[in-house]
């Protein structure tokens, strides 16, 4: 599973992406966000307040309860500021 | 036709209407916008991360989706990402199309569609210190208008 | 700063925006429209009449409400007379605002009062009739979204 | 009085302005409007169907109502068309 992260999640995270092999423990978006928590520090950091975080799903918006497989692309990162 | 760019150079506005004015066929209307960094509160720069791939198909979609809603006969969209200063260009947005009403409409609609979904990042720069420019309840707001 | 024109030389689009880019200082929108013959139904030549003096006291007026009501830097209205055949410009009307929705306001509203209270009147030649343009009850509704 | 006429007004009466001497009748708008519909073919078509006609006063949209005076600009055209 492809991880990316934009702007300041990718800064609190440390690195742009990541390729991370899926725990049974992951289903969804939630339980991804509750597995990269456990990563470290800066991980904790970028995910403390969920509600600040918008995620993608094999380049699509969508929500935490996307259902996720071992070959997407899942990107976390902040309200779009674009324009 | 449609032309969707992102890129890190600069754009000339002016080329763009040409352009605009040389694919829109039979238009008797193009309405054009251009956004421009503003130096407010001593911005000395900003700098645009982006969703490569993605941006391009969010872009592409919203895109399609003015082209259902209104009859658009050209339309061009150039987003600039990297390190930007005051003055500096961030996106032109031009539709050609028969009538005014529907090239204003599918315009606005592209521009409030870019400023609340398409994956672009502002970090701002003042002195020493850079902030991520928060997302606007009034561009959310905006957006709220096209949904139907 | 304001510009306004009346002329019967073409414009060029790209200039106009240029000099509005130029003259906007801190301006973070510009918005613009242009207008163009069409050729529809035949149409060989559109000739413009207009009211010389009072055309410029009545777009010089709106352009004065429109800063009234939004806080506009820079404003460029252009329009042609004389005749014109399809693809030719005919108006440009651009705004420069800090924020996107003034500048898209007050360039529709500029274009709506154009269309509806500047004394200009469009001739269509069709082969070798000659038939004045009729105004649209879709203008008028138009331009009523602007009264308060 | 100058008068001035514009787009199929003019072509009507076939002529773009003319200088007439106020009589004692015309007060308005209107009044002007029935006197100058007596002076010709021309006139009498331009003005037959007053709904299609506007006025301006002094370069001043206004209404048939409107006073004037003998030194005023009086124009008269259809709707306008422009942008």
């Amino acid at each position: 599973m492809k991880i990316l992260y934009f702007a300041w999640v990718k800064q609190k995270i440390g690195k742009a992406e990541e390729t991370v092999d899926m725990p049974a423990s992951v289903t969804n978006v939630a339980t991804l966000i509750d597995f990269l928590r456990k990563r470290g520090t800066g991980y904790e950091e970028a995910f403390k307040n969920p509600a600040l975080i918008r995620v993608a799903v094999n380049q699509q918006h969508t929500d935490f309860n996307a259902i996720v497989h071992p070959g997407d692309e899942v990107a976390f990162f902040p309200p779009v500021t674009g324009g | 036709m449609s032309e969707i760019r992102i890129q890190q150079e600069d754009f000339d506005s002016g080329a763009e209407m040409a352009a605009l004015e040389d694919d829109g066929g039979d238009a008797g209307a193009i309405a054009s916008f251009v956004g421009l960094v503003r130096g407010d509160g001593g911005l000395s720069s900003m700098t645009l991360d982006h969703y490569p791939g993605m941006c391009e198909s969010e872009i592409a979609a919203h895109a399609g989706e003015a082209r259902k809603r209104w009859s658009i006969l050209a339309l061009r969209i150039v987003h600039r990402i990297g390190r930007l200063v005051p003055g500096d260009r961030i996106v032109f947005v031009g539709v050609a199309s028969k009538h005014r009403q529907a090239a204003f409409e599918a315009a606005e609609f592209l521009m409030d569609y870019l400023k609340t979904r398409a994956p672009f990042w502002k970090l701002e720069r003042r002195g020493e210190s850079e902030t991520w420019v928060r997302a606007r309840a009034e561009d959310d707001a905006s957006v709220k208008r096209w949904i139907r």
